[in-house]
């Protein structure tokens, strides 16, 4: 089926079959089970229990959120069965953004990998750069010099602000105050503006490569950043008054979409949904990595696991994020950006030009690319969304043999059902913009 | 004394290092590889396995996934009594009182590809295996909803796999660039 | 509303009453062109800052992205469409009222961009006519809003419909890309 | 003859002014019919089967709600403009009319008309956990932060 022939058929053969959610007559009593949410199912016994309701005046619908919806955060389609505006069962139907980038993975080098795996999560990309090369680096066995992991970490942390101005826009959006994403966008905009000083692009930086970062800091950059201290703190407390003082908002975010601590684990969610049912874990803080064990933040956690917890994480985190630029603004130590072995790091341009070794090596790297010895390696870094793990299986090669990115929002899609059964419509676009699916991580 | 204290240890060293490494968990023969635990099972011990290590306090399944190894030349050593296999499924266990991963490998034949389901014991596995399923061909017994997930419902093949082409469309000359 | 007499009926400027109604029609739809928002992968974040405050397409009487394709008639392909995405884009660009236009923002609709592979349509025009070709990766704000520019100068000047009317096929028209910052930045810590 | 003259004119008007509308845009606007248009729009994918004819009961209660609010609104309009002149007897015939109108709002409203769903019902009662829905209760008020002094403890760790 190409899309060629579906050009002149004209008619979108777009059903997905097994895929989709079926009705219940058809589907008979296993689909039935499905009611509570769609990983965590209704037991036998509850669904008996469910079974004296007669089903025959309660016509159920069964309608799409479909892929093209302003408030699915990208091409995610959920399948919605509604007891007139009551959500009963809902499916996601994914891979509406399938890239093959792991396809894509196995064919490109080491040195060309961050190109590719920064495209995956389109609102966070320095964090899919930095955990490819933190497991190329655990591949190769080499230590990235101190300035390098403290400039991730500043770059890492931009992101992550960026990454919450953006939810905290689209979120507004979605419950109805419009104008948020104007006053969201203000600052995301302020934000991408350091970043593109620092890394020359305002997204899909590939500044994070394996062996440390691309160049160093640009002049001026304290000003840039201590500028943005300033700002967006005074900012943020804005949105306080905007939206959390609100009824309306408080009215369509609290006691909507709750989920528990012992639900979040058997779903393996993690990031701000886990955190917001009350159960402290960040990996930052819990397995540090790059220089997190010496900069002082706090990890925020909520008390009832529903949306509005999860908007209050993420401001507060935001403000976090804030702190630990802060710290890292006085303590960057000086030294060199990449790490020194000749193997990974190509020579620096100037030497090109005076030895002859110099210029082979140069080529050697950017087209064949280093070679990585063989083994396993699984790194994970604690991404906006949750935790963001990238598995790289070597066999000594140039390209890496199998790279797996394991995206949070796979599996925060997947629990969209769970929070939102029982609840309306409305409720069910508050608990999708609370989850805040990134869809490209998703569908990779 | 002291000095044959001072020697045995360098022997033992030696010796530890070689013969059992780090402990098998469960009976299940554990190789170390840069801090990355892996510990392999075969296919029928997989359930009682992650049962025992959930009760033991691995409470949440980060990941399952799968790695082809058809052509791959230097393949990560498998402790003796393991057969290598075309596919190899990798599950990722997380502990949160010992902050740590372990790494579960089931080598699953390409004759008779199907792994018994995790979706018992850790419900979120249901997307993660019907990903494996479209992607390798790994067919999940005792998955309550096996189709696929990425790709559309009628493609043909499973893209992941070594012998699945790229797709590359060859990209055509079209005319030589304007003047640099 | 002046008239340049000494150079007769050819000096009569332009303004109402003297107008064509087609002028006025074309004024009309350049003026208010609603964009559907078909925002697929990252380029949906920058079309989305296109229409933020710093970059503002409300100048241009777009800042209202229309959810349905019965109120849009400009379809901005934001992102790269995959093979199971491509009956769904097929479907809403039918469904669109006429008359409609697409600009195909980013290099992964104009040509798949860097995903040569199984997964991806390699150009969106293998399915919808593409007007306007937006290069980049993503695109900034200011390369869109060039698009959308180059767009409303075609529709003014009208001949971008009577070329849909015989072949059938958009005006296909390649612009460059216009962001990023304007002064090299010098790059401390040489020492 | 005078006297009703406005209201004729007006008449026509309208009458002319719905021809005009309901032809113009056969007129003007270009016309392609394509299969695709007249499909209905379900964001985009081909519904595989058709929508059922019957609709809950609940979405009535909402035409209700409309019928009650917006028409007896259009009645109230002429009354208020011209109530001195009308004097006592147009206010007697004012809320004669006004009480059966109430009379099928209150009706309504005892059928939980504007009680959607059980979410409602379930959330005021806390069900979940009391104080979840309350408007004291603010972005401070509603997380606590966890230093870096220690990692989840034995119970935590459920």
């Amino acid at each position: 089926m190409t899309t060629t022939d579906i050009h002149e058929k004209g008619v979108a053969l777009t059903s997905e079959g097994a895929q989709e959610l079926q009705p219940r007559d058809i589907a008979g009593g296993t689909e039935v089970l499905r009611e509570m949410g769609c990983v965590l199912r209704l037991s036998e016994a509850e669904v008996a229990a469910l079974g004296d309701v007669d089903d025959d005046d309660a016509t159920t619908t069964i309608m799409n959120m479909g892929p093209q919806h302003p408030s699915t955060h990208g091409v995610l389609r959920l399948m919605l069965e509604l007891d007139g505006e009551e959500v009963l069962r809902t499916k996601p139907v994914v891979g509406y953004l399938h890239t093959g980038m792991e396809k894509t993975g196995e064919q490109l080098t080491y040195l060309q990998g961050p190109t590719n795996v920064t495209r995956m999560d389109y609102a966070a990309p320095l964090f899919n750069e930095l955990v490819f090369s933190l497991a190329t680096e655990k591949l190769l066995g080499i230590e990235v010099p101190e300035r390098a992991t403290w400039i991730r970490m500043l770059l890492c942390e931009l992101n992550r602000l960026s990454s919450h101005l953006l939810f905290i826009a689209t979120n507004g959006m979605d419950v109805g105050a419009v104008s948020m994403m104007i006053y969201g966008w203000r600052e995301r905009e302020e934000t991408l503006r350091v970043l593109e000083l620092i890394t020359g692009l305002r997204m899909n930086h590939n500044f994070i490569r394996p062996g440390g970062v691309a160049a160093d800091l640009p002049e001026g950059w304290q000003a840039a950043v201590r500028n943005l201290l300033d700002t967006v703190p005074a900012r943020l407390d804005e949105y306080e008054v905007l939206l959390t003082d609100q009824p309306v908002y408080q009215e369509r975010l609290q006691g909507v979409g709750v989920i528990t601590t012992e639900e979040c684990i058997a779903l393996g969610l993690t990031g701000p949904i886990l955190r917001s049912t009350g159960y402290a874990w960040d990996l930052r803080r819990d397995v540090p990595y790059l220089a997190y064990d010496e900069v002082d933040f706090d990890v925020v956690v909520g008390s009832y696991g529903d949306c509005f917890d999860r908007y209050s994480i993420r401001l507060a985190e935001a403000r976090e994020s804030m702190r630990i630029i802060a710290q890292i603004l006085d303590r960057l130590p000086a030294g060199d950006y990449r790490v020194q072995d000749k193997k990974v790091t190509p020579p620096p341009r100037a030497r090109i030009d005076e030895s002859m070794e110099a210029l082979i090596h140069h080529f050697k790297i950017f087209t064949e690319g280093f070679k990585v010895p063989a083994g396993e390696a699984y790194a994970a870094v604690e991404s906006p969304r949750g935790e963001l793990g990238c598995l790289l299986v070597s066999d000594g090669s140039a390209k890496p043999y199998r790279m797996r990115v394991r995206g949070p929002s796979f599996m925060n899609v997947q629990a969209l059902p769970h929070m939102m059964h029982g609840g309306l419509i409305a409720d069910g676009v508050a608990i999708i913009s609370s989850a805040d699916p990134i869809m490209g991580e998703v569908d990779r | 004394m002291t000095d044959a204290d001072a020697d045995t240890p360098d022997g033992d060293e030696g010796a530890t290092e070689a013969t059992e490494g780090p402990e098998p968990i469960h009976g299940a023969p554990v190789t170390e590889h840069r801090g990355h635990r892996t510990a392999h099972v075969a296919r029928d011990g997989l359930l009682d396995l992650v049962k025992a290590l959930r009760d033991e306090g691995w409470l949440m399944l980060l990941d399952v996934t799968a790695v082809d190894q058809l052509t791959n030349a230097n393949r990560a050593p498998l402790p003796e009594g393991v057969a290598p296999e075309r596919f190899e499924l990798h599950v990722l266990l997380m502990s949160h009182r010992e902050a740590s991963r372990l790494t579960l490998k089931v080598q699953v034949p390409e004759d008779d590809p199907t792994v018994p389901s995790l979706f018992a014991l850790h419900p979120g596995a249901e997307a993660l295996e019907r990903e494996v399923f479209d992607m390798f061909g790994i067919g999940f017994d005792g998955h309550p909803d096996l189709t696929r997930i990425l790709m559309p419902e009628d493609w043909e093949g499973h893209p992941l796999r070594k012998d699945y082409a790229v797709g590359r469309i060859p990209v055509q000359f079209k005319g030589d660039p304007g003047p640099r | 509303m002046g008239w340049d007499l000494d150079d007769g009926l050819a000096g009569l400027d332009h303004n109402v009453l003297t107008g064509r109604v087609e002028d006025l029609v074309r004024w009309a739809r350049k003026s208010s062109l609603m964009p559907a928002t078909f925002g697929l992968a990252c380029c949906a974040i920058e079309m989305m800052g296109a229409g933020g405050a710093h970059y503002d397409l409300a100048r241009f009487g777009m800042e209202v992205f229309r959810a349905s394709p019965r109120q849009a008639d400009l379809m901005i392909v934001a992102g790269r469409v995959s093979q199971k995405m491509a009956p769904v884009l097929r479907q809403v660009y039918d469904q669109m009222m006429e008359p409609k236009w697409v600009i195909s923002m980013g290099v992964c609709a104009s040509s798949g961009g860097m995903f040569n592979n199984y997964a991806i349509v390699q150009g969106v025009d293998q399915i919808v006519p593409v007007d306007v070709y937006a290069p980049g990766c993503p695109p900034g704000p200011e390369t869109l809003i060039h698009a959308i520019n180059t767009l409303h100068g075609k529709i003014l000047t009208g001949e971008i419909l009577r070329r849909r009317d015989e072949t059938g096929a958009g005006a296909e028209i390649h612009i460059e890309q216009r962001d990023g910052q304007s002064e090299p930045v010098v790059l401390a810590g040489r020492d | 003859m005078g006297q009703y003259l406005p209201i004729v004119v007006l008449a026509l008007l309208a009458v002319v002014f719905a021809v005009i509308s309901r032809f113009a845009s056969g007129l003007l606007a270009p016309s392609r019919p394509n299969p695709a248009k007249q499909a209905p729009y379900e964001c985009g994918i081909v519904p595989s089967r058709e929508p059922p004819e019957r609709f809950p009961v609940r979405f009535y209660f909402v035409a209700m709600l409309f019928i009650i609010f917006d028409v007896e609104i259009a009645f109230l309009y002429p009354y208020a403009v011209s109530h001195g002149t009308l004097g006592v007897g147009g206010l007697v015939a004012i809320v004669l009319f006004t009480i059966p109108v109430f009379a099928s709002f209150v009706y309504e409203i005892a059928n939980g008309g504007l009680d959607w769903g059980p979410r409602r019902a379930e959330r005021s009662q806390g069900v979940h956990a009391p104080g979840i829905v309350s408007a004291g209760r603010t972005t401070a008020t509603t997380i606590r932060r966890v230093g870096t002094e220690g990692r989840p403890t034995e119970g935590e760790a459920a």
